[in-house]
């Protein structure tokens, strides 16, 4: 699809209305519910941790280079960051991609100004690694033996070396807790991490550990947006099977071929 | 000005080199000099302006609709350059990845830490590898340049991530038998599940249920059909139902991006 | 520790360990374990079988050196099935590296059953994957104008075995072997205008890429990953790397459940123990 | 005397055995990390990173670089020097002063990326909406086509249920079908795992394969 017809550009417009629509309600000081996320609770428990043992935190961001999902990451990083000035505890950020490492430092050093320490921040813990996938998987590997981590966190894109990075977390006796909306390396993450955040839980991550208005109400806002696509997968149940039975009612409910492809 | 006016196409590239670096200061001193007289309160006005700008050339080129007969409107061809252009940005970037590299070792062996000869394997093979790359550049037709690369190629990169790669294999016999235990409902379900498309997928799961017929009824229950309809039906309506959550959840993220409602997710710090 | 509890905590080690042995041991030794042929792996062998006499068969390579364990026993497999019955065909590498692997390939198979470059097989050399869907769109009407020089530079039009090839009418079969989301492109711009014959020999993950096309009767058949690869191998009567390396699966598989099994039988136990303590 | 010295460079078959005693002790040495952490893989480790890292390097320019940027230059398109000028705006990321600047070339590509997220939710979800409008009974359906049709929207609604996070779930008509959901996506996640495992290990085969073939000679 080069260019948006008329059912892309009406659903995408009702989607965007429902989020915006939420967010500046919420805005306006509207109390929201979001339901417990085990996964994210998780997060806390194992930064105290890590300040208890007096060792290091690792946190990958992903693979990808700057996409939504490695935003997402880095949003994510600016409250375990902030949690880690808190405790002063080390957190080391390795990086796959040049332009999320120098995100990923402004968004470290960020948060330890806003703590009120930026004299702990320490630069060489934010480090690009590598942009090559398994080199990149080898050095975490490294690192994560060396610097005996604690706790390790993975939120963003990964692949093929999510089982390696969450594996090797494992033998070294770190607690775990992961992301991704790479559905295939969903699986991984469940059998080697201790929490694992699954699917757009991800997504709604941020808003979860930040309670920030704007990002709850984008949240209430995704959740209209999907029981519209819910609403609309219904009645083109409904519509197809009794198309399926009343052939010939085909004039009148000829609405399912407004979202064929071509 | 000297790329534009100065220098011909065919002049050595050395000459080049120079003239660019020369628009670079010029252009780029005058950029910096117009940054400067934006007003401290503006800043984070004019970086949400930037980003909302640049989200519009996507979008807008999505939704006008392209000419009937060549399925391009008047953005169409702008947005190839688009992507060309951000690729280019976006590579300079390396030089700060390579810096970040090159401090953390650097540091490391000029301070004669412990094991500062795996720093020192870090230049060597960062070097080697680099300058056999551009000497087969240079030298197309030189057997010599292309042996050397493809020996360090194959010896190393491409060598040493088949095997880091490859380890995902021992891994994955380390996290079945550690974590596929019966311990709950959904523990269970996903065990039987990895279960039968394991053994679906190998020689000797379809020779267990081989007895079975291989049409009709009684096929539907041979190992590697069960596999496949698990895969096909339960597991694609559930990778579906995924998937859409996922992409609205990141369609709001871009939504919140554009429109610079997120700003304070990533930076705090005042301009 | 009891026996159960041990049952349940197995050194990672001696699992890699063992995983290690059930792995090797099927590619040095000769294990003969037994291979079920799938019907989707008979219709590709049908198929390239059935190649009508003066049409020849296109190779189409999409693979690189990541995953030669699965794609490269592949085209070997196909490739001498084709040798063997005199069928004629044409390898065409999307992917420089494997331009090269396919190349260095078909020459040791032809030097082996002493077949003839440019008589009975020719190799079109590397396009970049950009120009895949444009030559998809240009070739059927045009063979030796679209595809132009082979591996060495030399026209298509100086090579004996492409005489009279000169449309898509005179390509009897093509097959794909990848790693990558392609088919899709096959059947839009070739099967379904021309309704040439295909065959899909995909990684064990693009598998599921094949199943609705094999039903609907788009492709002829379909070789998955190792797997795939053996079988054929055991319909030419032959037993290569893929049997081997297929070995090496049921083995490896094997190990995985039987410890899942252990495992589970450690759990069971100790807690049966724990309940009635 | 150099070109002599390196004259074995230009035979492939030295070069080549080269490569795989190389690419064998590489290989070893990354698989003693099964063991546990150790010197030689840690110098393996860092030879890797400094060799992707180096390769990188030359590939960026090669790839990138020289076909889109410095060829358009010396081809006469002086205005991609401007490109540098955006590129260079990353490096006051290291400056107190002038960071601001960085956050507008950061803007710029958040920007991009957020406006392509359009065409990206639409090309992915169209289809896939489309494809889930399937009829649960119609004449000509086979017993199998209904129950297949029945179970992909039950799967569907539920696993789509447990992923709404601002309606609580308290009544059991909201917290029954997110439960099934959860379940049903673990289900689906065991089979993503075991339909994983073949092509891991075909990869794991063709290593092994290499050790034993190209370099030991053991498996012929």
């Amino acid at each position: 699809m080069n260019h948006a017809n008329w059912t892309v550009a009406i659903l995408e417009g009702v989607l965007v209305f429902l989020i915006l629509y939420k967010i500046f309600w919420a805005r306006r000081g509207k109390d929201l519910y979001i339901r417990k996320i085990p996964g994210l609770s998780a997060i806390d428990e194992a930064v105290g941790r890590a300040a208890e043992m007096g060792r290091p935190m690792l946190f990958c961001p992903g693979l990808s280079g700057l996409s939504l999902p490695t935003l997402q990451a880095l949003a994510i990083l600016k409250h375990i960051a902030s949690a880690a000035a808190k405790y002063r505890t080390r957190i080391i950020v390795p990086t796959a991609d040049s332009v999320v490492y120098t995100i990923a430092e402004e968004v470290t050093k960020d948060a330890y100004a806003a703590q009120g320490v930026p004299e702990h921040f320490n630069p060489e813990d934010i480090r690009f690694l590598s942009d090559d996938q398994f080199a990149y998987a080898s050095g975490v590997v490294g690192i994560l033996n060396r610097e005996k981590v604690a706790s390790n966190f993975m939120f963003g894109n990964f692949f093929a070396e999510s089982l390696i990075l969450a594996e090797t977390g494992h033998q070294v006796g770190a607690v775990q807790v992961a992301g991704t909306p790479e559905i295939t390396q969903i699986p991984f993450f469940i059998t080697a991490a201790d929490y694992t955040i699954i699917g757009d839980e991800f997504y709604a991550a941020s808003a979860y550990l930040s309670r920030e208005p704007t990002l709850l109400g984008s949240l209430a806002g995704q959740d209209y947006a999907k029981a519209v696509l819910v609403f609309i997968m219904l009645a083109g149940v409904v519509t197809a099977t009794l198309l399926a039975v009343h052939p010939s009612l085909g004039e009148w409910l000829n609405w399912l071929k407004w979202f064929s492809p071509g | 000005m000297f790329t534009g006016w100065l220098i011909r196409p065919g002049a050595p590239q050395w000459i080049w080199a120079v003239g660019v670096l020369c628009d670079f200061l010029i252009f780029g001193g005058a950029v910096f000099l117009l940054l400067q007289l934006v007003p401290v309160h503006y800043r984070k006005a004019l970086v949400a302006i930037v980003t909302f700008l640049a989200g519009l050339i996507y979008s807008v080129e999505f939704f006008v609709p392209g000419d009937p007969k060549t399925g391009k409107n008047f953005l169409t061809g702008f947005i190839e350059q688009v992507a060309d252009a951000t690729n280019v940005v976006y590579a300079f970037a390396l030089g700060l990845g390579v810096y970040s590299l090159f401090r953390f070792h650097g540091k490391n062996l000029a301070r004669k830490r412990q094991g500062w000869h795996n720093n020192l394997a870090f230049f060597v093979a960062f070097f080697v590898m680099m300058l056999a790359g551009f000497w087969q550049d240079l030298t197309p037709s030189s057997a010599m340049s292309k042996n050397t690369f493809n020996m360090l190629f194959d010896g190393t990169v491409a060598a040493l991530g088949a095997a880091m790669f490859s380890i995902v294999g021992f891994f994955i016999v380390s996290a079945a038998y550690r974590a596929f235990r019966i311990r709950s409902a959904e523990a269970t379900l996903m065990l039987a599940a990895a279960f039968v498309v394991m053994l679906g997928q190998v020689p000797i799961g379809a020779y267990i249920t081989n007895g079975l017929p291989a049409a009709g009824l009684g096929s539907l229950f041979r190992l590697e059909n069960v596999s496949y309809w698990i895969l096909n039906e339960p597991n694609m309506a559930a990778w579906r139902a995924i998937a859409f959550g996922i992409e609205v959840g990141a369609l709001a993220m871009a939504l919140r991006t554009w429109l610079s409602l997120e700003r304070g997710s990533f930076f705090e710090r005042e301009l | 520790m009891s026996v159960f509890e041990k049952l349940q905590h197995i050194d990672r080690r001696i699992t890699y360990l063992l995983l290690a042995v059930v792995i090797a041991a099927p590619l040095i030794w000769r294990l003969r374990l037994p291979i079920v042929i799938s019907p989707s792996v008979r219709g590709a062998y049908d198929a390239v079988e059935s190649i009508p006499e003066g049409k020849i068969a296109i190779v189409s390579i999409f693979w690189a050196s990541g995953t030669t364990a699965e794609n490269q026993p592949q085209t070997e497999a196909l490739i001498r099935h084709m040798f063997m019955r005199r069928k004629k065909f044409a390898i065409l590498a999307f992917d420089p590296q494997g331009n090269k692997f396919s190349y260095d390939l078909a020459v040791r198979i032809a030097g082996e059953l002493g077949k003839k470059y440019g008589t009975d097989w020719v190799h079109w050399g590397y396009r970049p994957g950009a120009n895949f869907i444009p030559l998809l769109q240009s070739f059927p009407h045009d063979v030796q104008g679209a595809i132009g020089t082979d591996y060495y530079g030399t026209p298509l039009t100086r090579i004996p075995m492409m005489r009279g090839i000169k449309k898509i009418r005179d390509i009897g079969l093509i097959a794909e072997v990848t790693p990558s989301r392609t088919l899709e492109y096959w059947i839009a711009f070739i099967y379904g205008p021309y309704r040439t014959p295909l065959i899909y020999a995909p990684t064990a993950v693009m598998a599921p890429e094949g199943f609705n096309p094999l039903d609907a009767g788009q492709i002829k058949g379909m070789l998955i990953g190792m797997k795939g690869a053996a079988e054929y191998e055991s319909l030419l009567d032959r037993q290569d790397f893929a049997t081997r390396g297929a070995g090496a699966l049921s083995t490896s598989h094997m190990l995985i459940i039987a410890l899942i099994v252990v495992g589970n039988i450690g759990y069971i136990s100790s807690r049966r123990r724990r309940l009635q303590s | 005397m150099v070109n002599e010295l390196f004259s074995w460079l230009s035979d492939s078959h030295i070069t080549g055995t080269i490569g795989i005693w190389l690419a064998a002790f590489g290989t070893l040495a990354i698989y003693s990390i099964l063991y546990k952490e150790n010197p030689v893989y840690r110098l393996a480790e860092h030879a890797f990173i400094g060799a992707a890292a180096g390769y990188g390097v030359y590939m960026t320019w090669a790839q990138i670089l020289k076909p889109l940027w410095w060829d358009k230059i010396t081809g006469g398109q002086w205005y991609w020097v401007l490109a540098l000028v955006a590129g260079g705006m990353f490096y006051f990321i290291y400056s107190q002063r002038y960071l601001w600047i960085s956050r507008i070339i950061f803007g710029a590509l958040l920007g991009l990326i957020a406006g392509s997220a359009f065409k990206g939710f639409a090309g992915v979800n169209i289809d896939r909406i489309h494809a889930s409008f399937k009829p649960i009974y119609g004449p000509g359906m086979g017993l199998g086509d209904v129950l297949n049709n029945v179970v992909f929207i039950v799967v569907l609604l539920t696993v789509m249920a447990y992923f709404f996070f601002s309606f609580e779930h308290r009544s059991a008509a909201r917290r029954v079908p997110s439960s099934i959901g959860r379940w049903v996506l673990m289900f689906a996640f065991g089979a993503i795992f075991g339909s994983t495992v073949m092509s891991r290990m075909s990869l794991l085969i063709g290593r092994m394969y290499f050790l034993l073939h190209n370099w030991l000679h053991i498996a012929s």
